[in-house]
């Protein structure tokens, strides 16, 4: 495994129709925050509390592995905490209460529901506790930085190469990993976003949400044979792709494009014995590690810039053992 | 004079069996009426249609006092007058005795909100006033069944109604308690009330009814007056031909061989340093009050209730009973007393109820042997004759007194060498009764070691050989069949709580 | 109130558990040893809590209701409905009957379900289930409310005392209106009764289709409580939230000595249980456990409390 | 075999209910008149079919068994761990006998705290549901876990018949076995005894305690069929999946016609009603209905095929 510090970003292939709204992502945004020895190393005693968005998906554990390596580096401890899954935001927020009840020196949150999470924030802010946010944005002005993944160029990005895949026509399926998260939706309106705007002749199916592999390849397979003429596949997350993978395997069709998000073995796998044409992969080790340093240096009290991009690339056959995508894939 | 109450042409139907044809009943004011008819004629199902339990067939009429009426459910019955004791105990058992006494019942709370502490006081009234002895406080699933049926006839006394039903209402009751009994019915009958008797026990029917109906397979026999006629009629009535009965046993124990041995029983809640034999072919009967301890020796010999102290031998070996299944493969077969709650699988059928204790003879390798099952659980039923459309039949939907019989199957097909059977009769009808008792007599004959508890102190007298008599926890004395009788075992049953200190100090 | 401490008292085993389970944590977990620690603790539990009480009574009946999770998460958005401003901006005084109302509503359609129409309140209440969680996401739109309504979140999150907050005096006073209607109502007498006997009951003369069916609405209107305390504590409704909320509900009250099989009940054991499994979760979350530790823990921890709650019921009839 | 015949005769009833369902959707949903979509329903619906013909037994007892869902993810983690081959590389004729074992270990635990510790099914198959979900995690490091091996896959998704996937066999000798174990052996005429009437089957010198126990091993040893049949689909396993598939096998079970309270069970409505669950699914997917709404109509479609099954029930009793 590689260290994120020395590992640039990974390339960020970004649409020009990018919505304004979703924070500019470039390599240069992100570039301040692993560079320089001016992050200062803690006594040990301290710990950098993480409220993530989950904890039993790989994607989770990356960005733990981030974070810990970080905490290692810069001998803070590293505690890290998530909810079940992402429709748990009750559980996420007393996850965090005792984050703040266990006074840490500064903590990282991935919102679930910014709106929902105002009222700890404001402890939060009153315990005088810094806070970094990550993976989305946390709608407030409390958090010092964001580090994220902007999920809904992301998905866009998918739809691009989707749409050269399958040759701008045709019926394209949807299976969504989530229906009401943030993430969810972005990776889904995403895709439908970019479709829209720009291949009028390929049909988007109405979304479909599976966030486990039985119940999406179901999905995916049932989605085939209702429409005979679907010509690809897109599933949201690892679970969503592998399942949607899965499905096009069994329904029997030839000549399906499959296109995912995130990695494990299994989608590796099918991308590399052409199951699937690729998919979009986002730096959660990255994630993790910029999350804690960005707090190391709110601790000290230096400026941080608003956003701090940890990146997305898409990748394939073609380019999934570049030394700078691999370093984001896990197995 | 118009009746009472009247019912005429009642049938009812369940599938497979036609409980009752085309029936008429009548009860004059002031009266006791008695009901026989052998298990399964129809009794409790004709009281569940009088008390609106039961729909009837179409035809049916039901006259209160001159007037045709309709009863709908148990409520209207009650505003009607009409309430009943059941068969079966209907309790609440995780309630206390007040709480049941008073559940369902109009002004048994004010604008939703009940008051304990009223219920119990109330419930202590009754209890005073029908002089019985019951705390309102104990859960019901904590009473014997006998306290648990006075709690019953309190119930059903409390009522204030025109008609009462009783049916079997002393099954559980010792010859003290059913006096007891008797008193409040002779309390309750007026001028302007009737009660409806329903016993197996024909001393009680000729003791305390005024006249007798007769129920035959579900049709109506015929009504006789009690004082007119003798007991032996009633009972060929019954069962359509004649069934006479020995007073005393007719076989004698042959051989010495004790096979089973009980030493210095005790328990932490009453029993004390019980100890008796059994020999192979005796009878040893168990008699005495209500609460002295018999069923809780059973119990604690057979390994269904811990024992404090106390030492269990099988044929002259020590035995280790920690659970029934302990007890079991030891040989020991007990028939409990409460055949509902102990006794029977409600929602199988017969057959399997049958072979329930003596399912290692009916695998072969874990496998079930369906074929003989269902060919012995058909002979069993052609034995004991069990009243049912066949071997198929849940048990639930049996009468009381034929669940007893495939109860008492079900030992018989286990073939035990020690059999204690706690109220075998209970529920039972004369000439079935009879039968058990042939069968009691033939088990012994075959060698085997037999306790019978009853209450029943003609029943006991009938079968023992030697009689155990019990009082407060403790046996007061043992007596030979020949020297026993009703009133030296009465003597032993009451001696007193400060008389048994005293020997025993 | 020399009943309810009786009663408290013989639950004194679960509580017992309770107090051991605190100790430990007030000794290995940093910064655990503090009162408004113990506040979060209730107050989190609140809304499960608060369910668990309705619950009970449908246990009580030998019934059980897995519509409570989702059931929640539907009231809540209908509360976001009523109340947020975005489709009606009812006033609070208007709205939150009319929240109970629909609470009571399912619980009404549970009860009717099962007791008319003789459902076993598994399907009953698994199909409810289903039908909750559908029409949440679609009356929301999939999307989560936000009911910024300040008198709304002030129900449960304001401060009636000082640092206390109004979510806890709410389960308390819900604790004790549970209490009074299991063991002084003929809700809760008819309810055990059922439980233990329906057709001993049936025949005592009580309409037991329609008790049974008050009991659901019972259950429901705790449900409508325990969404307001959900959702008014953030001013936030998530329609996907709630799947799996039935059975922390449940074990609640089975952790609480209340028996699945009906008869027995108590409140203050539920109380009880649903303090129990949070203070688990604060405490293992404090203690820095990971996460998936902190299940493994969990569920043993709730075996031992539960086994030795039993042994000493057990040692305590046998005395 | 003439009994099972008439027993599944006697079972039309829910059956009627399939047929139903099945008729509607092969008129309105597009496609769907095919029968490879037969196929997959059945294939899809053989996991959680076989889970639940273990569970019939446990629920013949009058227990319930929490932990199948997430125990079966254990189960297919521990199957990763011996033949995915980056931790062991067993072959697949050792390694299926071990999952198998582990199956029944888990089951034997919730035996034995059932039965010799006196916790209640619920407790103790909550805490095992806990637990399992932790091990899971911890095991396979929270990382997908994919079995390669092409032996292993095979078992279930291999076409021993052409076009008809094992998982299709499997399920259907399963659920023979499942048939004979309940009807014919010792070990369903005492689970139903025991859930007819615990007390009186113990008084009738069962070893009551050993055959609850056993029967919970059993549901273990289907539930590692379970697994196996979910993780060989796809040569795949996610350790925090299988989370609410207890209640989807419990459904499968109840609407099937077995009671939960216990002492009657069926093993053919088992099927009948895992084969309902995924049908709906399938063809409401099929017809394009938003899947909100199939939530909605899946809960109603329960009600009414239930209630539907009870009525008739009840008129073939009555006649
Ligand atoms: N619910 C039921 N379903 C089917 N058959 C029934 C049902 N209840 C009673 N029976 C049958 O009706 C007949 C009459 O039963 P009933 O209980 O009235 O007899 P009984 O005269 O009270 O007998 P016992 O003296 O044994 O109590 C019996 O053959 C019994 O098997
Ligand atoms: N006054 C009483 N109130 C409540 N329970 C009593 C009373 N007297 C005795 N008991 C209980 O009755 C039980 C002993 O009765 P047991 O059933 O062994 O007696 P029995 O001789 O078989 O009488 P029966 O079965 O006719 O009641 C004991 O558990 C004892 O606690
Ligand atoms: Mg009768
Ligand atoms: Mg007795």
């Amino acid at each position: 495994t590689s260290t994120p510090a020395t590992s640039p970003a990974p390339t960020t292939d970004k649409p020009s129709e990018a919505p304004a709204s979703s924070p500019a992502a470039t390599p240069e945004t992100s570039a301040p925050a692993t560079e320089g020895g001016d992050v200062p190393k803690g006594d040990g005693t301290q710990t950098i509390y993480l409220v993530s968005k989950g904890f039993q998906h790989r994607f989770w554990q990356a960005v733990k592995e981030g974070a810990e390596q970080a905490g290692k580096e810069y001998n803070y401890k590293i505690q890290f905490v998530g909810p079940d899954d992402e429709t748990k935001v009750t559980q996420q927020l007393d996850q965090l209460k005792t984050a703040l009840d266990s006074k840490p020196a500064a903590i990282g949150f991935a919102a679930l529901d910014t709106g929902a999470a105002a009222d700890v924030l404001s402890q939060i802010e009153a315990a005088k506790i810094p806070m970094i946010a990550f993976d989305s944005g946390v709608d407030s002005d409390l958090p010092l930085t964001t580090v994220q993944t902007d999920n809904f160029a992301a998905a866009q990005e998918a739809a691009k190469h989707m749409a050269e895949l399958v040759g701008n026509k045709g019926t394209v399926g949807l299976v969504c990993h989530d229906q009401t998260s943030q993430t969810g939706k972005q990776r889904c309106e995403g895709f439908q976003d970019w479709m829209k705007t720009n291949a009028p002749d390929i049909k988007v199916l109405a979304p479909q949400y599976a966030g486990e592999v039985g119940l999406a390849a179901n999905t995916a397979k049932a989605m085939i044979q209702a429409n005979p003429d679907i010509v690809g596949v897109y599933g949201s997350n690892e679970a969503a792709a592998t399942g949607a993978v899965q499905g096009t395997i069994e329904s029997g069709k030839e000549g399906i494009t499959v296109v995912g998000f995130d990695s494990g073995k299994t989608q590796l796998d099918a991308i590399r014995n052409g199951q699937m044409a690729g998919a979009i992969t986002q730096a959660p080790v990255k994630m993790g590690y910029e999350t804690v340093v960005s707090a190391i240096k709110a601790i000290d009290g230096q400026e941080l810039p608003k956003v701090t991009d940890s990146g997305f690339a898409w990748y394939d056959k073609n380019n999934i053992d570049d030394p700078e995508i691999a370093a984001n894939l896990y197995e | 004079m118009t009746k009472l109450l009247e019912l005429r042409n009642v049938s009812k139907t369940f599938p497979g069996v036609k409980a009752l044809q085309e029936v008429n009943l009548d009860l004059n004011a002031g009266e006791v009426l008695g009901l026989c008819g052998e298990n399964g004629a129809g009794k409790s199902t004709l009281m569940k249609v009088l008390t609106g339990i039961y729909t009837p067939d179409e035809g049916a009429e039901i006259w209160l006092q001159g007037q045709q009426v309709e009863v709908r459910d148990v409520n209207h019955a009650r505003e009607l007058g009409l309430s009943i004791i059941h068969q079966e105990l209907n309790m609440v058992p995780d309630l206390t005795v007040a709480q049941n006494l008073y559940l369902g019942r109009k002004g048994s709370h004010r604008g939703g909100l009940v008051n304990d502490a009223k219920l119990n006081k109330d419930a202590g009234d009754l209890f005073d006033r029908l002089g019985m002895n019951i705390n309102p406080r104990s859960y019901i699933r904590d009473l014997s069944v006998a306290r648990q049926q006075m709690v019953e006839i309190a119930r059903a006394l409390s009522y204030d109604s025109r008609i009462l039903v009783m049916d079997e209402p002393t099954a559980a009751l010792t010859l003290a308690e059913t006096d007891a009994l008797f008193g409040m019915i002779r309390d309750f009958i007026t001028p302007q009330t009737g009660l409806i008797y329903i016993s197996h026990r024909m001393p009680e029917i000729e003791e305390i009814t005024d006249r007798v109906s007769v129920l035959r397979d579900g049709r109506y026999i015929g009504t006789v007056v009690t004082k007119d006629v003798e007991m032996r009629e009633i009972i060929s009535m019954m069962v359509g031909r004649e069934v006479s009965g020995d007073a005393r046993p007719r076989t004698k124990v042959e051989s010495d061989e004790v096979a089973l041995r009980v030493e210095n029983l005790s328990t932490k809640k009453l029993l004390g340093d019980i100890n008796f034999e059994v020999r192979k072919g005796e009878v040893l009967g168990f008699a005495g009050l209500m609460g002295a301890g018999r069923t809780e020796v059973a119990r604690c010999v057979f390994g269904a209730d811990p024992r404090q102290s106390g030492d269990i031998y099988v044929h002259g070996r020590k035995i280790n009973v920690r659970g029934a299944a302990d007890a079991v493969r030891a040989g020991i077969g007990y028939l409990s007393e409460d055949r509902k709650q102990y006794g029977i699988l409600l929602d199988q059928d017969i057959k399997a109820n049958t072979v329930m204790a003596a399912m290692r003879d009916f695998n072969i390798g874990g496998f079930v042997l369906d074929g003989k099952i269902r060919t012995v659980g058909a002979e069993f039923s052609e034995k004991l004759r069990v009243k049912t459309p066949s071997v198929n039949q849940l048990l639930g939907k049996l009468s009381g007194g034929n669940q007893q019989k495939v109860v008492i199957a079900k030992w018989l097909v286990r073939n035990c060498d020690v059999l204690i059977f706690d109220e075998p009769t209970r529920g039972i009808d004369v000439g079935a009764k009879e039968e058990i008792y042939g069968l009691i007599e033939q088990l012994s004959k075959q060698g085997k070691a037999i306790v019978v508890i009853s209450s029943e102190l003609p029943e006991v007298l009938r079968v023992s050989h030697r009689i155990a008599v019990m009082a407060h926890g403790h046996i007061t004395g043992f007596l030979n069949n020949e020297d026993a009788t009703q009133e030296n075992i009465m003597e032993l049953a009451t001696v007193g709580k400060a008389q048994l200190k005293g020997t025993a100090a | 109130m020399g009943g309810f401490l009786r009663s408290s008292l013989q639950q004194v085993f679960v509580f017992a558990a309770l107090i051991a389970i605190y100790i430990f944590f007030m000794i290995f977990a940093p910064n655990f040893a503090q009162p408004n620690i113990a506040l979060d603790i209730i107050q989190q539990s609140a809304y499960i809590g608060v369910m668990a009480l309705g619950a009970t009574f449908v246990i009580a009946t030998g019934g059980i209701d897995l519509s409570s999770g989702t059931g929640m998460t539907l009231v809540a958005v209908m509360a976001g409905i009523f109340m947020a401003g975005d489709w009606l901006n009812l006033p609070t005084g208007l709205g939150i009957p009319l929240v109970i109302a629909f609470g009571a509503f399912m619980g009404l359609l549970n009860g009717l379900n099962i007791s008319v129409l003789g459902l076993p309140p598994f399907i009953a209440t698994l199909a409810m289930m289903m039908v909750a969680r559908g029409l949440s996401l679609i009356i929301s739109g999939a999307s989560s409310i936000t009911i910024a309504n300040p008198q709304y979140k002030f129900i449960a999150s304001g401060q009636i005392i000082p640092g206390v907050a109004n979510a806890i005096l709410i389960f308390a006073v819900l604790a004790v209106v549970a209490w009074v209607l299991l063991n002084k109502t003929l809700l809760g007498r008819y309810a055990l009764a059922i439980g233990s006997n329906e057709e001993a009951t049936r025949l005592s003369g009580v309409n037991v289709k329609l008790w049974k069916t008050l009991v659901y609405v019972t259950a429901g209107i705790f449900v409508a409580f325990g969404a307001i305390l959900y959702s008014g504590r953030f001013g936030f409704v998530q329609p996907a939230e709630g799947v799996g909320f039935e059975l922390n509900v449940i074990a609640a009250v089975v952790i609480g000595g209340t028996s699945l099989a009906g008869g027995r009940a108590n409140i203050v054991g539920t109380v009880v249980g649903a303090l129990i499994m949070e203070t688990l979760k604060k405490g293992l979350q404090m203690m820095g456990i990971a996460q998936e530790w902190q299940l493994v823990v969990t569920g043993i921890v709730v075996l031992i409390a539960v086994f030795v709650d039993i042994l000493r019921r057990k040692r305590a009839t046998a005395v």
